[in-house]
């Protein structure tokens, strides 16, 4: 399966024009904003140069004029599809400034918060790469569980998509009673729907000839260009902040059992229950990035049910958030944390008041994404879409 | 006109066939285009066609071709399907060479 | 949060002066560069043995220059702009920071960007994070592949999360302010 | 049956113009996309035309093999070489004038060659009772190509009548033309550029 | 019909009459089967994709919905963008329908039932649904758009590879019948389901699904619909249509949906005879009975030709796109190979008189041999008069067919 310096020639039999196509910033499959300048021959694509920043609403900037708390609801519209994990980033690395020890409690909810957070992200990027390769009916079973997802989340926090819901100092209520038996009875159900995903896409034989092979990412060419996440992990990289990032992060899994989801030997960790990798499949193409995404479903499910365990077992109350004006002490902090789409960081420098002198948000989407340039070359046009797809990228995030 | 209608005969398809055959020679003579130049082929062929297709019929003569001009026909539209590919063919390569397909450019005899 | 010593002994031992300071106490301990090493800094941390960093998490710019002269004299610092490097290794797991301090203004003449070798030719991945620097920070990259503005258009004036930046009056006759 | 209106002749009026305006609109467009249009819609109208005289197979045939797949051909060629400065090429007017007189006088000749011979303007008399069915179907015709003439029957010369070799020397030439000629285009198209592209798997 | 009602009034009145009556009727199946077919393409995508699809429009299952917007296309602004070789731009919809159209005109709904009875109607039919590609082409290229450019190349490139396969599948049948004209071959079929050519031998239940593939990629359906993929050129050929010329596309493609799974039903499916002969006697019984008799043909042939159709939509609902060196690749790898052999598998089965399971199931059966063209007994004649050579050969040659 791990085929070395795989050399492709493309013949190009009839010189064609040469023609210059923007693909993007309203186009389907370029998931937002994104625009894409192709250079194509005929069907072939010779370069292509992403242009982004269609959806910058500087954030930073907003960041500097506000005290952390306020800045909550901007880390929503990061990746609005994963804004809980959005907020556990910006949240940990607030507390990581001010010294805060979180409670018990508050630990297990962020987890079981964080990974039902994961889930719902992936699920929204396996449907939207079915669409981007022409099946719609998936998207749309993603989102009938998604949905439900949304629907807990909803319950815990009364928003939907833009939840502000983990906050400096914990969450911003606990997990209202009976909300664990509901979290319990979706995942009974969610987990025999992930073998209509794989019937429908994973194991497709379409599916696999339009992704199996297709942009390949080495493990070197995916670490230089600062790819994480499943992009990374995709590409055979075993490096997954819950258990590889600083103490804060990963203290926060304390106890939890989790593999991380990575191929060794030809095998991912938890491939017994799942289809096996087809043959025609090269480490690092678009199919083992949506792989690892899938199976990475499967390990939130675990850890989700752990944690609701966890929570039972634990004591003490679900944390207090910090005051709007809490003063920050002087200095500067770095936190990355493992989000679904790859590794956010918060970057906050303060300089002794309640409002950062400057935050910085780094988007994983945003190395992600500056991979395609050298990708797409040479592909075939309907690849672009495939690639593009397999990377899930969110504008929000890249832009900020 | 009323005539016409009533009396179909073989001249009438044979001067379709002229009609046919002479603007395709037009075409030949006065197009730049290479691909132009494939559509007179195709149409000047086509004359022929509606002539043997005419001269067969039994509709229009007691005494006839019969299947012959059929015949005929059909080996015509394979053999215009043959050309146009190569033709089409050697238009391309020389686009590819000249990056044109001005015939009036391509009197150099080398690729 | 390990903080090797060994290879920050060999940085100290091997770019001597050009290493300005490291410091342990933050909460982050940081190292801070002399500009005109910086690749040379980046590329030994990538390929030494001990450290490892074969990922450059991020790039930061930040200002420090307060616009209110009442505050900044207790402000505490002279102004400067800072970049920082946030580097990881997905071998060693370890993490550093890296931190070049470069004047606001090139020679001190406003408009003038200050510059900064680009190290984009040792993690792919500085490109893009390089050219936001520039474009929101407005920090010339000697040596980029292709230094242009990324998030904002390519005719935007000014470098917005500057301290002084001032929103343009009018956009293409979009109302700014 | 239905003599009040002649419906052979009214279809072949309109069939023939259909045909003869669509031509002229392939001489006399310099856009080549459209002359490739009018060509299509005047070989469609020239099926018709095939069907009108009984040639149904043949009809058929041109409206597969000559629009469906030979001008589909040329229409992808035009495209992939339609730049916009090759799309308009005009011919001068010194060659037009030059080219219409020739081709008028062409024409008139032909016209009149064509009307001359009494034999081919006579219309056929018995037309309506002609029951054809040799031309209609394709059985008759692949016969033929072996050399069994349906239509020969009621000759009265026997060497017409008994068939001949028929045309299975010319089929097998015309099959062997094909091949080369698809080879020869397949070569001629051959690729000439390569693009190389590394791909690095783990 | 021209003569029943040439007893009433004057001929070309009656002509004119017999030939309105047939272009209303087969206008009625390509409007209606549009709106049906939209309504149900919604109605089914919403139940696989776990909807209800339209709802209100018309009632309890939205029966109006397509009626709904095809009024609201109508009363849409039909744009042409500035880059648009405007002549070309505004044709292209009718270039598009005018074939799909046509090939409804040799498409027997039963015994009898069709607008133009040709000899080669097989034939004529697959020619002219190759056709609708030019004005897929035209808009293509006529919309000044590159994506529509794309796409028009892609469906050139798409659908004269896919002719090959697909007329030689339909050569199968046409030999086994003898003949290219569809309703003889639909008559030869009657009887029990097993005279069904589809059941006829192992290699014609092969070429089936082989039809059926390249069917759905000459029709440009999912998973070969690249000509307007949607997530790769935006909206393809149909890009920059607006309004009633973009409904002429949809139009087009449902009803060259419903002509080519007619087809199918004509060529392995028995057409109008169902798998049971109910009304063999009623057709025997002639007059009245036999219209009756024809009616349930043609309802029964409709039926078989809807159900390809939601074949097609449940495909589409289902599966992912294809590329468009896949698609070309799976013609040229897999469908010409297997239609081929199956060609020479039927072939060789017909030879070798192998049994096919109506042989035992009813041994007279009732069709195949009863079709006898004009000219067979016009060479039998003629064979008789002169004993040459040739002659006797023909006779042989129409001995052998019955």
């Amino acid at each position: 399966m791990a085929t070395a310096n795989r050399e492709q020639i493309i013949e190009l039999d009839v010189r064609t024009d040469e023609l210059l196509v923007n693909m993007g910033p309203q186009h389907p499959s370029t998931h937002g904003v994104l625009r894409l300048v192709l250079k194509t021959d005929g069907e072939i694509v010779t370069h292509v140069e992403p242009h982004i920043g269609y959806l910058h609403r500087c954030a930073e900037k907003i960041g500097e004029n506000l005290t952390p708390r306020q800045w909550i609801p901007y880390t929503d519209r990061m990746d609005y599809l994963a804004a809980m994990n959005m907020n556990l980033g910006w949240s940990l690395c607030v507390e990581k400034l001010l010294g805060y020890e979180l409670p018990e409690k508050a630990r297990h909810i962020r987890v079981i918060i964080a990974e039902l957070g994961r889930i719902a992200s992936h699920l929204v990027g396996m449907g939207t790469y079915g669409l981007d390769l022409g099946t719609f009916s998936p998207f749309l079973y993603a989102f009938r569980e998604r949905e439900k997802i949304l629907d807990l989340f909803e319950e815990v926090c009364g928003a939907r998509l833009t939840n502000s819901y983990i906050t400096p100092g914990g969450v911003t209520g606990d997990l209202p009673a009976g909300w664990l038996e509901k979290c319990e009875a979706f995942l009974d159900q969610f987990v025999p729907v992930i073998t209509e995903y794989h019937t429908l896409l994973t194991t497709n034989a379409i599916f696999i000839q339009r992704t199996a092979g297709i942009g390949v990412i080495s493990r070197e060419m995916a670490i230089d260009y600062g790819c994480t996440g499943p992009v990374l992990r995709g590409s055979g990289v075993d490096h997954d902040l819950r258990r590889d990032g600083e103490e804060r992060y990963t203290e926060m899994y304390d106890g939890y059992a989790f593999e991380v989801i990575v191929e060794k030997d030809g095998h991912y960790p938890r491939d017994h229950d799942y289809p096996p990798v087809p043959p025609e499949a090269v480490l690092g193409d678009c199919w083992h990035r949506f792989y690892v995404r899938m199976l990475e479903v499967m390990q939130a499910i675990d850890i989700v049910r752990e944690g609701i365990e966890f929570y039972r077992a634990s004591s003490g109350d679900w944390g207090h958030p910090i005051k709007l004006n809490t003063k920050l002490p002087k200095g500067e902090v770095y936190l990355e944390t493992e989000c679904p789409r790859g590794q956010m960081g918060f970057y906050l420098v303060s300089d002794g008041s309640a409002i950062p002198w400057r935050v910085r948000a780094r988007s994983s989407c945003f190395c992600n994404l500056s991979v395609t340039e050298e990708l797409c070359r040479g592909c075939l046009l309907a690849d672009v879409a495939a690639i593009v797809g397999s990377l899930d990228i969110v504008m929000g995030e890249i832009d900020r | 006109m009323a005539g016409l209608l009533a009396t179909i005969t073989v001249s009438h398809y044979l001067a379709v066939g002229a009609f046919f055959f002479v603007t395709g020679v037009l075409c030949m003579a006065t197009k730049r285009n290479a691909l132009g130049v494939l559509m007179g082929i195709e149409l000047v062929l086509n004359g022929a066609n509606l002539n043997f297709i005419a001269f067969g019929s039994q509709y229009l003569r007691e005494e006839t071709l019969g299947l012959d001009g059929q015949l005929i026909a059909l080996f015509v539209i394979i053999l215009a399907a043959a050309e146009a590919a190569v033709a089409l063919a050697i238009a391309l390569s020389f686009y590819n060479a000249h990056s044109t397909i001005d015939v009036d450019q391509g009197d150099e005899l080398k690729g | 949060m390990s903080e090797g010593p060994q290879f920050l002994d060999a940085l100290k031992s091997r770019f001597g002066d050009h290493i300005r300071g490291v410091n342990l106490d933050n909460i982050d301990p940081w190292v801070e560069v002399a500009p005109e090493a910086i690749v040379e800094v980046c590329r030994f941390l990538k390929t030494d043995p001990d450290a490892r960093f074969d990922m450059l998490n991020c790039i930061s710019g930040v200002d420090y220059f307060q616009p209110d002269p009442a505050k900044a004299k207790r402000a505490g610092f002279e102004p400067h702009l800072e970049v920082v490097y946030h580097l990881s290794s997905t071998i060693t797991k370890h993490t550093l920071v890296l931190k070049v301090i470069l004047p606001r203004w090139k020679d001190d003449q406003p408009g003038q960007l200050p510059e900064l070798d680009s190290v984009a030719g040792v993690w792919r991945t500085a490109d893009w994070h390089e050219r936001e620097v520039f474009d929101l920070m407005g920090v010339y990259f000697r040596g980029h592949p292709g230094l242009k503005r990324i998030l904002l258009p390519e005719d935007w004036e000014g470098h917005p999360l500057r301290k002084d930046y001032e929103l343009p009056l009018e956009y293409h006759g979009i109302r700014g302010r | 049956m239905l003599a009040a209106i002649d419906l052979h002749g009214f279809l072949f009026v309109l069939f023939a113009l259909t045909a003869c305006v669509f031509a002229a609109g392939v001489l006399f467009s310099s856009n080549i996309v459209r002359m490739a249009f009018n060509l299509v819609l005047s070989l469609g109208s020239s099926a018709g035309l095939f069907f009108l005289a009984g040639a149904e197979f043949v009809g058929a045939m041109q409206l597969m093999i000559y629009v469906g797949g030979t001008l589909v051909l040329l229409v992808f060629g035009v495209m992939l070489t339609a730049q916009h400065r090759f799309l308009e090429m005009r011919t001068n007017a010194g060659e037009w004038v030059l080219s219409l007189l020739v081709g008028g006088a062409l024409l008139m000749v032909l016209l009149q060659a064509a009307f001359s011979v009494s034999q081919w303007n006579t219309p056929y008399a018995q037309r309506d009772q002609v029951e054809i069915d040799e031309s209609k179907s394709a059985t008759p015709i692949a016969a033929a190509l072996t050399g069994v003439r349906v239509d020969k029957l009621e000759e009265t010369n026997p060497r017409l009548r008994a068939g001949k070799s028929g045309y299975l020397m010319p089929f097998v030439i015309v099959s062997m033309h094909l091949l080369v000629v698809l080879v020869g285009a397949a070569y001629l198209a051959r690729p000439r550029m390569a693009v190389r592209q590394m791909r690095r798997g783990g | 019909m021209a003569e029943f009602f040439a007893q009433y009034m004057p001929a070309w009145g009656a002509y004119l009459l017999t030939a309105l009556i047939s272009v209303a009727l087969l206008l009625a199946v390509v409007g209606l089967g549009a709106l049906f077919f939209i309504w149900a393409e919604r109605k089914v995508a919403g139940r696989i994709q776990d909807r209800l699809g339209p709802t209100r429009t018309g009632g309890k299952f939205g029966w109006l919905q397509s009626l709904a917007d095809g009024i609201k296309l109508i009363t849409k602004e039909d744009l042409a963008p500035a880059d648009a070789d405007r002549l070309l731009f505004r044709l292209a919809p009718y270039v598009s329908l005018a074939p799909s159209y046509a090939a409804l005109l040799a498409l027997p709904f039963a015994d009898g039932w069709v607008g133009w009875e040709i000899n080669t109607s097989v034939f004529f039919l697959l020619a002219i649904l190759g056709l609708e590609v030019f004005g897929v082409i035209l808009a293509g290229y006529a919309s000044g758009s590159k994506w529509s450019l794309f796409g028009g190349m892609r469906q050139a490139a798409q659908v004269v590879s896919y002719e090959v396969p697909l007329g030689m599948c339909g050569v199968i049948p046409v030999f086994l019948c003898g003949t290219m004209s569809l309703t003889t071959i639909g008559n030869m079929q009657a009887g029990w389901a097993t005279n069904w050519l589809i059941f006829h031998d192992p290699f014609t239940f092969m070429v089936f699904w082989v039809y059926f593939t390249c069917a759905v990629a000459s029709v440009n359906r999912a998973p070969f619909d690249l000509a307007e993929a949607e997530s790769e050129l935006v909206a393809g050929f149909h890009t920059e249509y607006s309004g009633l010329r973009w409904s002429f596309f949809f139009m087009a493609e449902y009803n060259s949906m419903f002509v080519v799974s007619g087809l199918a039903a004509v060529l392995f499916f028995g057409g109008w005879n169902g798998p049971v002969p109910i009304f063999a006697s009623w057709k025997a019984a002639g007059g009245g009975w036999e219209i009756v008799a024809d009616l349930a043909g043609c309802l029964n042939f409709i039926g078989k030709a809807v159900l390809g159709v939601m074949v097609m939509i449940w495909v589409r609902w289902t599966l992912p796109r294809l590329r468009i060196d896949q698609v070309i690749t799976t013609c040229l790898k897999y469908c010409v190979p297997l239609a081929a052999f199956c060609f020479v598998g039927a072939l060789a089965w017909q030879l070798a008189s192998l049994p096919s399971p109506n042989d035992w199931l009813s041994p007279d059966p009732a069709g195949r041999a009863a079709v006898r063209e004009p000219w067979v007994e016009r060479a039998e004649d003629g064979a008789e008069r002169s004993g040459t050579s040739g002659a006797e050969e023909l006779a042989r040659l129409a001995e052998d067919k019955r």
